[in-house]
């Protein structure tokens, strides 16, 4: 599918999905309670078959955080970008790693670096930073005055 | 309090000159620091870039087997000294202060590259980096680069086995820096 | 102290691998369950290389902050580099001069051979051969003596900047690596003879870590790890940047889905890289080495994605830019990383020399995943 | 005259009972010969890890230690001389009499095995008429140190190879075991001095038939596997284990277990070389006075060590070439394979031995 008909496509599964401008892959907006539905959809879906997750992230635009997520099919060749807004004192999002089992892991350091809680995942922990840490250190409003020496 | 009397009443656990005998037991020391510096097994233990030119200065071209040092033992307990190559983090700090304690003495300690010297490259900004092994546990000998060539840990080795013959012991080197300071 | 009373109950062992442990190749500290030697379970727990680089690059210009990524994937180090570029120039919107393109998938194919040669004498002294590690590294040390004379350092050499490359290659360099070229090929044939065709090596590979098709692709895993599941994934194929859509290669692929199809998938990239370096040697176009750009980079405000090929697998640099000197969020895709995630599906029911095996095969990277 | 290690025991001998009391004078030599033997083992330490270290060396083009004194010589020296005076560290979860006791029983072992064996021309401690039973039956008493060292740590890792250990060194025992009765059947004496004097004509190695080749091919790796050496290190298996059984141990008591691995390969080599390769015996073809003659010249220790010496080397080659067996693999080949080919092997042996083919 070319980036129209992908674009149309994804319309047709949610009527809240909206569309940005220009970029490299196609971005699609989602609510993030429609999230798990939606990507469901688009890994099962024949005519969608996102398989592969290339890359799931999370950026915090200091009002709010952005999850986003890189899916691309290999039977289609297309990709697609989703993104979904999250409430930045209380990040929460359905788990996409039983789709996705790349996303396990990925999910956890989202959660271990930003804070977002995935709903159902099967074992959210920290995975890069020790257990007792406090903060989640990619916020951009995140402060150490022990560790972290600003130039 | 003068230097003078400084120095006679030296700080606690300072080497005392013994009044006679020291003949043989100065050569038998001799011996054993050859043998020490001699026979310098390292600890299998690399985090990051420089770990890959430590497999250099084992490999046939700079070749530390040379010197005695091929021995590299993966248990701490058999091992002499501990090469830190590359960056020790926040979590990894502990592990390593482990690995120091449960090493068997005399042990001795190499800072190999920027990152465990000082945190080179990830010193500002960063969050989980140890600006410096140094805060974790002792260094006898920095290696500077990023990451050092091998000729560069192959000199730090050299180093660490001259300060053995000379018998500095770190906590020697300390107090005199201390007693001078005074 | 949960450990311990899991293993009351269960009567099953739980041992730590790691974080110092030969066979992790870095700080990978890996919790495993085993019954007797077979492994029921491994939890990975990383972290103990994780040195913050993403925070560190939002402080950093675009310029420099493709520096610390050297330092990631040491061992695809220009790879790194490049994709960095890669995803700037995106940004600026800059072509780069032909002769830059030629320098950079050269240098690409050089690391990637390095890194290829590292990781066969890291895997067979894994599985207990010591003597093959020495003979990789006396090939490697050609190609590094190659690389300091043109980028100046041995490992972590930073050469690729937006816009091209750093400095002019060396003078020596064609003349220096057609001479590896027929070293190395004929000290293949070497390899083949020390460890492919041993058979307890065939065995210690054979029918272990198998991985299917649909899993390792759920998994994420890219690479030589996805190619010896029998997926073509191959980012110079299937989305070409540089020359690579102009270059005969082929990309190999094997069905079995265990560490032997991962080994041979490897062995053959080794040649396929050599392949591509022998295309070019000869035709590196006269011109400049790096195309005009502003002292001061800034990227627009957007969002920029760059893949590329690794010696280990995708690479993804995905920059989000304000508009201002530095990028506002940076996230590296490591290969690693998703491939790590499979570990725990590969080693379940193996041994425990197996799962040095899979490791083996697997070529993590430490600081790669934790960044 | 010629050198004779045994006209120096004889001329000990005699003067000890010319000048003193028999008593005495035995008391004195078993003093001699312990001393000897502890000598020998020191030696033996320093010069066959300095050979492991200059053969690994030179399969790896590398030059190996050349640093500490001329050539490099001194290097082992040094490495014992630390080892000695490094501190040893008990764990403290470790049982700490067995922890401190198996070291010691890995050595004594090792020890022992060196009784029967001939050095030279009758240069041998205890010519005893069950030798061959002897060194089988002792040999695996150092599997018990293994474990005790594997369990008296408190570590798992030292756990997993102690019991890796025992399961390799109890089944290759067997395989061992019925290669050396090849040798028994063609001799039909257990002793280890009448084996070397059947070997007079030709060693067994020439003059046994295929029964004696597949038999000595099945020794090599059945001792390979008994002294823990790669390809069948798995006891050991840095890549896996840190350091298996020995992971816990640090100065002297490795120094023990570092020094009786060397030893027990010592030893091995020296029942090889004894079984197979005719011992001490000179290397005699069938009628040629003269070439035998001239064989005999050449002093009989020179050849006992000069074989012994081959044999360790060939297997430092396969420690640095193969890699490490898997454990199920391991046991497979020792269960599915070696025990099978060894039994038909005897069965063969038998038959050729009942024939009087052999020469």
């Amino acid at each position: 599918m070319n980036r129209e008909e992908l674009q149309s496509a994804i319309t047709a599964l949610n009527a809240d999905i909206t569309f940005e401008e220009g970029g490299e892959y196609l971005t699609a907006n989602i609510p993030a309670d429609a999230c798990r539905d939606i990507m469901q959809a688009l890994h099962n879906l024949p005519a969608f078959e996102m398989d592969y997750m290339f890359c799931l992230t999370c950026v915090d635009w200091k009002t709010h955080l952005t999850m986003v997520y890189h899916l691309e099919s290999r039977k289609h060749a297309h990709a697609v970008v989703i993104k979904s807004k999250l409430d930045r004192e209380n990040p929460e999002i359905e788990t996409l790693s039983d789709i996705w089992r790349t996303a396990e892991f990925l999910e956890r350091e989202v959660y271990d670096l930003f804070g977002v809680r995935f709903i159902h995942h099967s074992d959210l922990r920290r995975l890069l930073l020790t257990d007792d840490w406090e903060g989640y250190p990619l916020r951009k409003d995140y402060e150490d005055p022990i560790n972290m020496i600003k130039l | 309090m003068d230097v003078k009397d400084n120095q006679q009443h030296a700080f606690p656990g300072d080497v005392h000159p013994t009044a006679s005998g020291g003949i043989l037991v100065s050569k038998l020391d001799d011996v054993i620091n050859w043998a020490r510096s001699n026979s310098l097994w390292p600890l299998v233990f690399g985090t990051s870039c420089c770990a890959i030119e430590m497999m250099s200065t084992a490999s046939a071209k700079y070749d530390w087997s040379r010197f005695g040092f091929e021995v590299a033992r993966a248990t701490p307990r058999q091992a002499d000294v501990i090469i830190i190559a590359g960056t020790i983090v926040n979590k990894m700090a502990p592990v390593l202060k482990r690995l120091y304690d449960q090493m068997a003495d005399p042990k001795y300690v190499i800072a190999m590259g920027a990152c465990a010297t000082s945190g080179g490259p990830f010193f500002y900004n960063t969050y989980s980096v140890v600006k410096g092994a140094d805060h974790v546990i002792p260094v006898d000998v920095y290696v500077a680069g990023c990451p050092p060539r091998p000729e560069a840990l192959l000199h730090a080795l050299i180093t660490l086995q001259a300060k053995i013959k000379a018998g500095d012991k770190r906590e020697k080197i300390v107090i005199e820096k201390f007693v001078d300071s005074n | 102290m949960l450990q311990e009373v899991a293993q009351k109950e269960t009567g099953d062992l739980v041992i730590n691998v790691g974080p110092q442990h030969p066979s992790t190749h870095g700080v990978l500290h890996l919790v495993i369950t085993l019954n007797g030697e077979t492994i029921k379970k491994v939890e990975p727990h990383l972290g103990y290389i994780h040195r913050s680089i993403e925070k560190m690059c939002e402080s950093l210009s675009y310029r420099q902050f493709i520096y610390s990524t050297s330092r990631m994937d040491y061992l695809s180090a220009h790879i790194n580099n490049h994709a960095c570029a890669l995803a700037v120039e995106k940004g600026l919107q800059i072509e780069i001069p032909e002769r830059a393109q030629v320098i950079r998938v050269l240098m690409d194919e050089l690391t990637r051979l390095a890194s290829h040669q590292l990781w066969w004498g890291a895997l067979a002294m894994d599985v207990g051969a010591i003597t093959p590690f020495f003979h990789a590294f006396r090939e490697r040390e050609v190609l590094n003596d190659i690389m300091e004379e043109t980028c100046g350092a041995r490992l972590t050499m930073n050469y690729m900047v937006p816009g091209g490359v750093m400095f002019d290659l060396h003078p020596n360099f064609q003349s220096r690596v057609k001479d590896f070229i027929t070293l190395f090929k004929s000290k293949l044939p070497e390899y083949d003879e020390l460890v492919t065709g041993n058979v307890i090596f065939q065995n210690r590979m054979k029918q272990v870590g198998f991985i299917s098709a649909e899993d390792a692709v759920s998994y994420g895993c890219t690479g030589p790890t996805l190619r010896g599941s029998g997926v073509s994934c191959d980012i110079r194929k299937h989305h070409p940047y540089e020359l690579y859509d102009k270059l005969q290669f082929t990309e190999p692929l094997e069905t079995g889905g265990d560490c032997w199809a991962r080994y041979l998938v490897r062995m053959e990239e080794m040649r396929q890289s050599l392949h591509i370096v022998e295309q070019l040697i000869d035709n590196i176009p006269e011109g400049e080495f790096q195309a005009k750009t502003k002292a001061v980079l800034k990227l627009p405000k957007g969002e920029f994605y760059s893949r590329v090929e690794t010696a280990r697998g995708e690479l993804g640099v995905y920059i989000v830019s304000e508009g201002g000197l530095t990028p506002y969020r940076i996230k590296f895709r490591s290969p690693g990383f998703s491939n790590l995630s499979a570990l725990d599906h590969m080693a379940r029911g193996q041994k425990i020399g197996d799962l040095v095996a899979i490791m083996g095969t697997l070529d993590l990277v430490i600081p790669d995943i934790d960044r | 005259m010629e050198f004779s290690l045994s006209a120096i025991a004889n001329q000990v001998d005699t003067w000890l009972h010319a000048n003193c009391a028999s008593w005495l004078a035995l008391t004195i030599e078993f003093v001699i010969v312990g001393l000897l033997c502890i000598a020998l083992f020191a030696v033996l330490g320093l010069v066959l890890i300095m050979m492991e270290r200059k053969v690994s060396a030179y399969m790896q083009l590398r030059l190996g230690p050349n640093r500490v004194g001329p050539k490099g010589m001194f290097q082992t020296l040094a490495d014992t001389l630390k080892l000695l005076v490094k501190e040893g560290l008990t764990p403290n979860g470790a049982d700490k009499f067995l922890f401190n006791l198996a070291p010691f029983i890995v050595m004594i072992a090792a020890m022992l095995v060196l009784a029967p064996i001939g050095f030279a021309k009758d240069f041998v401690i205890w010519d005893i008429n069950i030798g061959v039973l002897y060194i089988s039956a002792i040999s695996s008493i150092g599997v018990i140190g293994i474990l005790m060292a594997g369990w008296a740590s408190n570590n798992k890792y030292s756990l997993l190879g102690a019991m890796r250990s025992g399961a390799q060194i109890v089944s290759y025992e067997l395989s061992a075991g019925l290669s050396i009765l090849t040798i028994v059947i063609f001799t039909q004496d257990m002793s280890m001095g009448q084996i070397v004097a059947s070997q007079a004509d030709g060693w067994w190695i020439w003059k046994g038939h295929i029964p004696v080749i597949i038999s000595f091919i099945i020794f090599l790796i059945a001792v390979t596997a008994e002294t823990n050496r790669a390809p069948f290190d798995l006891a050991e298996a840095e890549s896996e284990l840190t350091a298996g059984f020995h992971t816990e141990y640090s100065g002297m008591k490795f120094a023990l277990f570092f020094l009786a691995e060397y030893v027990n390969i010592f030893i091995v080599c020296a029942v090889g070389a004894t079984l197979f390769l005719g011992g001490w015996m000179p290397l005699h073809i069938g009628n040629w006075a003269d070439f035998n003659r001239i064989m005999d010249y050449i002093p009989s220790s020179v050849w006992f060590f000069g074989k012994t010496f081959f044999l360790i080397f060939v297997i430092m080659w396969f420690r640095w070439t193969f890699p490490r067996l898997r454990i199920d693999q391991l046991l497979n080949l020792e269960w599915k394979y070696l025990l099978p080919i060894s039994m038909f092997n005897l069965l063969l042996a038998t038959f050729i031995a009942i024939q009087g083919w052999y020469l």
